[in-house]
């Protein structure tokens, strides 16, 4: 049962396709757009805000015209530069830890090192929205608070409250928690108009919430793409384009166009029978994240297998609720801001930590073959329970799961024989699966 | 026609011979060394050479264990967690969850009744606690490795090591020694080490009963006993369960000729 | 009447802190046949809440060798700090089988994850997060907290099958309020003499609040302050620190004890979820309201609150002047992100300050020192021998 | 006669006793393997080192012990740690050095001080034998040598072989690969010394080190530990001469000796 290695890997001929590389073309110009924007921003002395994807507020801030960074992005493009480590080294000589979180690391080194990234120039900025998603957002918008004296709004979305409790929209809570949102959807809006200086306007942010309502519901489709045999797309490689521009484009017309170009290319190749990876074997599902140091090897460990991710929960919780369904009502657009953050976010949340009945819920629908537990080091949001939910899936649902150790940004963690070794295995077992189930 | 398992570990490379009738007909142990390659063909050519057979008659070889990577040894080649499982099972059928201490490495692994994997953990990075230790104690203490686990159950208060580093065990097993503990208090102390560490990797897989230890240690009846005691529950060995990966292995190029079962594209 | 040493008292409390059995929980339970258990970690929790329902509200604490990690692990990252693995194995293994309830702060993205990790396994524990806010500055905040602890205090109400009065809520606040009296004066005690009342008791002494009932403990801590009027101490050539990093997951008492050894601990944020309100809580007036606004408004500062109006850096300094020490120690929990990350800002402040800071990590289950006191003994060295 | 005080460096490996006299000059030296009994070894230390200077115990006026097992040694007045020691006897002989890294048996040391010699801030990587000398004996053992060879192979090296494990155990067996594919022994020498500098360097790195930095403890007698150190980190070390690298505790110790001793000399001030 050797499995071929990365050379020996097939050369496939495929049927050409119109529409081949329109999706990667329209992703790499976009991004090239975004850091051409961030990098105008302080020479036009536009404020910039630095925000997360889980909560990014784009929709206020958009209204305001302020340009978004995404440190998130920014970092995990250091790693796929093959550059993060010199960063997280310079964070960690300035007295970051070796067991934090190494976005925050990555993001804090270039700062430290002038602010150079390999593409382009990090914006200092104006505002910093940290939700609570993650609490290490807090914690990174106060190292940008230390350093540039900026101010850090912590957005507070109440959403998660625990085993299986739900606040649902008839209750109390559920309206408790709305209120105390909006109120901080105000908040954070007369603090826009105070840093830029401008008037909120109603009619701007409604366009936002529009587009936003498009996006979603694009979004949903693209994902639905992927319940096809053979899958079209890998949600490993292919999926962190999208979730790239999902963000960075939250709200503006340009996010929308290119989901329909994705879906296009996406559909065709449904329409030919194509795959995203040839003579799909597996089909896998990925909790947490990739590892972007590593970025082609990770992908390759499962491709030697023909295993294709149809599915992963990066797609859900990094992409601001859009796969839960955003519906903003435009009629009452800010008190609706505040129901749906609270609606999504809860899911969002809840699908993460209490993941197991979502996660079932893909399996069955994505018709998956085994889930790739992926713990990462950095990022205790996405891994602290990822153990125990395997064990549970295993166990109750008999879903076979892998897990495996490695990390976001940081190439030290990576130990490709150990992985490979732990992967091969998994594939073996979910071969001995089949012919098991054959057999009986 | 008969088919073998090879498999190439860190510290020793094991190779078995087995029929149509999954009967063993022959079993291979040299030590590794640094020539991968060799050892496995040597190993093998044991294993022949008690089954009484040629090299011609073996229609199969599945290479297996930390050395596979790199020789590629033989026709095919399964991970060590497949082999040792699907070895643990064949010699007890009962088996559900197997631990497996090798020279570098401790495995738990959880299967299903055909010897599948379900589950499966294994330490990383650190060779702390593994059987190396075992060896590292063996050469400090100059105590044959056969006989470090008779003289293991003799020790009555065990000392209580403060490392698992095997580098600095050796070290530590001479301060103890040196502050008059007896000798077999030490070499129970590091035993007790060991097995706790063992069993709370295994604990990250579960336990279920039956439990089969497997790998080099298994030899080792101080091993043995303490991780029964730990587990709280008996645990298989036999003489071949230090074969077990190379049997696993055996098993594999056998379901290869008779069904065909593992895929096309990972045959010769 | 003579009183009694103050040697005894710890000795007393210690045997309780110090066994992962709970046994004080355990004798309020037989004379409270029917009474229920709310469990919740170090970090501040209402536990006037509970109080008033008849319900005995526990902290949660790692045990160092006492509590063998051996179910928890495989259910968690290799990389999650101690407490959340203790806390987990001390339900798993039975040691603590009191539990009718079990509330999770929103603290950080372990103890979040604890909450979905325990209601997976544990089907006969009522486990939930009790949202405190993060926009703690947000004129929304103390509303949305009191609606917050009414939708707590309601869980617990049923699961106490009982009703609470606010009569009842401004008892229980009055009884809080004299535990957080005499624990500010314990606290006045080692800040003023060191010598006379050694950190390792103080915080015996403190912890023990979160593993007994209340008013056993305000009796503790009575005999504890009136023993230590009589003690005799002298003092002695030792530098004055403020420790601070242990907000959630304890040091090992040995390890502070290490500290000790070579400085005098003046102020600490040992326990902070006991200490974090600062002031008596209002009892006139709605009771829930005053709770939360002192919660937010009347509280001290730590590592998972981000609070404009507390800069916590300067929260800091002001610290470590008013308690008149020379120089601070920044300890982290080993694995613990808020923590690790604080270290960072902690020390820039105290550099600029020219304030001599140490910065180290713990870990609860850790049973060797040798490094540790290898580091706070060079540190302690660096002040006390002449550099010149 | 003036004041004499002994400073002995009990460390995990070997024990080093240096005697040193009112002017901070030494007098004599003595090392030997430390063994499992502190007491002892501090007895032969203190032994060997006055027979060195053909002295007697009771010239000796204060004792001060640092290093690993330097509570274990009875005859100590006073017990420092490593760190201070290291720092201070750097600073009394390259007063403007502000950054030490000290590599010895189990642990890595990077010590930052200030310019009087206090120590500010250190490091010290986890207690895994992969970072230490302990490892390299061991390698040296492996091929049949003694520790004093280690310098001898490392010098003659010329194409350092690449140790890539993170633990000495599989650190081995890549060694061992590398002997069977016929690297010659002084190649996998210095491999195992380069691999062992770097991780030293990653450790000094933490304290944010200040060009000149100061190397000390036994690989100091290792010159491809320094070059390689240099190498790495693109900045000088300055190694302290007649062996005092590896005695740097010592003569620290034996140095903040004579400072408690004047102090506990120093007539208490007259009562009004
Ligand atoms: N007869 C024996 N008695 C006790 N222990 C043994 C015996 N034989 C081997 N071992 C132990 O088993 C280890 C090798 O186990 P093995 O499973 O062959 O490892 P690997 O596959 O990694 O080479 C050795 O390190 C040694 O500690
Ligand atoms: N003559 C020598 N040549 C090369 N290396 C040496 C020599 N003597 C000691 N060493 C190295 O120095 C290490 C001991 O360093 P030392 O600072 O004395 O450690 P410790 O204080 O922990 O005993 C040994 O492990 C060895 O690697
Ligand atoms: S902890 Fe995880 S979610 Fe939070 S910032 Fe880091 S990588 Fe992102
Ligand atoms: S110790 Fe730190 S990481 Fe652990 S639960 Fe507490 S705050 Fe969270
Ligand atoms: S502690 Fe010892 S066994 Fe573990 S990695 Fe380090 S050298 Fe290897």
């Amino acid at each position: 049962m050797t499995t071929p290695t990365k050379h020996e890997r097939r050369i496939v001929i495929r049927p050409p396709l119109s529409l081949a590389g329109t999706t990667r073309d329209e992703n790499r110009k976009l991004i090239r757009e975004w850091w051409a924007e961030l990098d105008a921003a302080e020479d036009e002395g536009r404020p910039v805000a630095n925000v997360f994807v889980m909560g990014s507020m784009a929709e206020i801030l958009r209204t305001f015209d302020m340009p978004i960074a995404f440190p998130e992005m920014t970092s995990l493009q250091t790693a796929v530069r093959g550059r993060s480590l010199e960063y997280i080294t310079t964070a960690e000589d300035a007295g970051y830890s070796p067991d934090i979180c190494g976005y925050v690391k990555a993001d804090v080194g270039v700062h430290l090192q002038g602010r150079d990234h390999p593409m382009g120039r990090l914006p200092v900025p104006s505002l910093v929205v940290a939700t609570n998603l993650c609490n290490t957002y807090i914690k990174w918008g106060e190292i940008w608070e230390r350093m540039y004296d900026c101010p850090v709004f912590v957005f507070d979305i109440p959403g998660w409250r625990g085993s299986g409790f739900e606040t649902k929209p008839s209750s109390g809570t559920f309206r408790d928690d709305v209120r105390y949102v909006e109120a901080q959807v105000r908040e954070l809006i007369a603090l826009c108009e105070e840093v830029t200086g401008k008037r909120f306007d109603i009619d701007r942010f409604r366009e936002t919430l529009a587009e936003v309502n498009e996006l979603s519901r694009l979004f949903q489709e693209v994902l639905e793409l992927n319940q096809h045999r053979p899958a079209p797309f890998n949600a490993l490689t292919e999926g962190i384009n999208l979730m790239g521009i999902v963000n960075a484009y939250r709200g503006s017309p340009k996010g929308t166009r290119f989901l329909e170009i994705a879906k296009a290319e996406f559909a065709e190749r449904i329409d030919s029978g194509v795959g995203a990876v040839p003579d799909e074997r597996f089909r896998l599902l990925l909790v947490g994240t990739a590892c972007y140091s590593n970025f082609r090897d990770f992908a390759g460990l499962f491709e030697d297998w023909q295993g294709v991710f149809a599915h992963s929960d990066y797609m859900s919780f990094a992409g601001g609720a859009l796969d839960r369904g955003v519906h903003y009502d435009l009629d009452r657009p800010v008190e609706s801001m505040a129901e749906q953050m609270v609606l999504t976010t809860q899911e969002a949340m809840g699908g993460m930590f209490w993941g197991q009945d979502w996660l079932t819920e893909v399996v069955r629908d994505w018709e998956i073959d085994g889930i790739v537990f992926h713990g990462v080091k950095s990022c205790r949001t996405v891994s602290t329970g990822l153990p125990d939910e395997r064990e549970w899936l295993l166990r109750r649902r008999d879903i076979p799961g892998l897990f495996i150790q490695s990390d976001l940004v940081d190439p030290r963690l990576w130990s490709a024989a150990q992985l490979k070794n732990r992967i091969d295995a998994f594939f073996e077992s979910l071969e001995s699966r089949r012919a098991i189930g054959a057999r009986r | 026609m008969l088919v073998a398992g090879v498999d190439v570990g860190s510290t020793q490379t094991k190779a078995v011979i087995m029929n149509e009738d999954r009967e063993v007909l022959g079993k291979g142990l040299v030590p590794t060394g640094a020539k991968l390659n060799e050892a496995g063909q040597a190993a093998f050519e044991e294993a022949l050479a008690r089954a009484g057979a040629r090299e011609s008659d073996v229609g199969f070889v599945v290479g297996t264990g930390y050395g596979r990577y790199r020789v590629e040894f033989g026709d095919a080649q399964v991970t060590e967690i497949s082999c040792h499982a699907r070895g643990a099972v064949f010699l007890f059928p009962n088996t559900r969850t197997v631990l497996d201490i090798g020279g570098q490495d401790t495995k738990g692994i959880k299967v299903g009744p055909d010897g599948e994997v379900i589950d499966f953990n294994m330490n990383d990075k650190c060779a702390a606690g593994t059987g190396r230790f075992l060896g590292a104690a063996s050469e400090a203490l100059e105590v044959p490795l056969s006989e470090l686990g008779a003289l293991a159950l003799s020790g009555k208060n065990p000392v209580k090591m403060t490392t698992t580093c095997t580098v600095f065990a050796e070290s530590e097993i001479l301060g103890w020694l040196a502050k008059g503990r007896r000798v077999e208090d030490v070499v129970a102390g590091v035993h007790k080490a060991i097995a706790s560490r063992s069993v709370s990797l295994l604990r990250r897989v579960g336990i279920e009963p039956e439990v089969t230890f497997t790998g080099g240690v298994s030899n080792n009846e101080a091993m043995v006993e303490l991780i029964s005691e730990l587990i709280g529950m008996p645990v298989n060995t036999s003489p071949e369960t230090h074969h077990c990966g190379a049997l696993g292995a055996a098993l594999f190029a056998l379901e290869q000729v008779l069904t065909g079962a593992i895929p096309e594209r990972h045959g010769v | 009447m003579p009183t009694e040493p103050i040697e005894q008292i710890v000795d007393e409390v210690r045997a309780i802190v110090e066994d992962p059995s709970y046994p004080a929980a355990r004798r309020w339970l037989d004379t409270h046949p029917d009474g229920k258990v709310l469990g919740h970690f170090q970090v501040y929790f209402p536990e006037e809440l509970a109080h008033a329902a008849g319900v005995l509200p526990i902290k949660v604490a790692g045990f160092d060798t006492a509590l063998q990690i051996r179910k928890a692990d495989a259910h968690l990252a290799a990389f999650v700090c101690s407490i959340a693995r203790s806390a987990l194995e001390l339900v798993m293994s039975g040691t603590f089988d009191l539990l009718d309830m079990f509330v999770f702060p929103p603290i950080c993205d372990v103890a979040r994850h604890s909450c979905a990790v325990w209601a997976r396994n544990f089907e006969d524990i009522d486990c939930q997060i009790l949202y405190l806010p993060h926009n703690a500055a947000s004129p929304a905040a103390v509303p949305y907290l009191a609606g917050e602890y009414r939708r707590i205090l309601r869980e617990i109400e049923e699961v106490a099958s009982t009703r609470v009065t606010d009569e009842a809520l401004r008892a229980s606040i009055q009884l809080f309020n004299e535990n957080r009296r005499l624990i500010r004066e314990l606290y006045r005690v080692k800040r003023e003499t060191p010598w006379k009342l050694a950190a390792t008791e103080a915080y015996l002494l403190t912890r023990a609040a979160g593993v007994m009932p209340r008013e056993e403990h305000n009796e503790i801590l009575r005999r504890a302050l009136a023993a230590l009027e009589e003690r005799e101490g002298r003092p002695q050539d030792r530098i004055k620190v403020v420790f601070v990093g242990g907000f959630c997951e304890q040091p090992p008492l040995d390890l502070i004890s290490v500290v000790q050894d070579a400085c005098y601990i003046v102020d600490d944020d040992f326990m902070v979820g006991l200490r974090w309100i600062l002031e008596d809580v209002p009892v006139d007036g709605d009771p829930i309201e005053a709770l939360a606004d002192a919660y937010l408004n009347r509280s001290d500062y730590s590592p998972v609150q981000h609070d404009p109006r507390k800069p916590k850096e300067e929260m800091l300094l002001r610290k470590i002047r008013e308690s008149g020490a020379e120089a601070a120690i920044i300890a982290a929990a080993k694995m613990c992100e808020p923590g690790l990350e604080e270290q960072v800002g902690y020390s820039q402040a105290l550099f600029a300050e020219g304030i001599p800071h140490l910065v180290m990590e713990f870990e609860e289950k850790s049973t060797t020192f040798e490094q540790t006191r290898m580091e706070v003994e060079t540190f302690a060295e660096s002040l006390l021998f002449e550099f010149a | 006669m003036s004041d004499i005080t002994l400073g002995i460096d009990l460390g995990s490996t070997y024990t080093k006793a240096v005697l040193v006299d009112e002017a901070g000059e030494i007098l004599a030296t003595h090392e030997a393997k430390t063994g499992f009994h502190f007491q002892k070894a501090a007895e032969r230390a203190l032994d060997g080192v006055l027979d060195a200077a053909g002295l007697d115990r009771s010239d000796v006026d204060y004792v001060a012990t640092t290093g690993f097992g330097r509570y274990a040694a009875d005859l100590r007045d006073l017990a420092i740690t490593e760190l201070t020691c290291h720092a201070y006897a750097v600073h009394r002989l390259y007063p403007e050095v502000r950054t030490v890294l000290d590599v010895g048996g189990q642990l890595v040391k990077a010590i930052r001080m200030d310019e009087h010699g206090r120590v500010q801030a250190f490091r010290l990587n986890d207690k895994c034998a992969a970072g230490s000398g302990a490892f390299l004996e061991k390698t040296v053992r492996y091929l049949g040598h003694d520790v004093n060879a280690i310098t001898g192979l490392s010098e003659l090296a010329e194409n350092p072989v690449s140790v890539s494990s993170v633990c000495a155990v599989f650190a081995e067996s890549e060694i061992i690969n590398h002997l069977a594919a016929g690297e010659k022994e002084e190649d996998v020498t210095a491999g195992a010394v380069v691999a062992l500098a770097g991780r030293a360097a990653q450790v000094l790195k933490r304290v944010k080190p200040e060009p000149p930095c100061a190397l000390t403890g036994g690989l100091t007698r290792v010159p491809l530990v320094r070059r390689t150190l240099e190498e790495n980190l693109g900045f000088e070390f300055v190694v302290p001469d007649r062996d005092l690298g590896a005695f740097a505790g010592a003569y620290g110790a034996g140095l903040l000796a004579h400072q408690r001793l004047r102090k506990v000399r120093r007539p208490e001030p007259a009562t009004v």
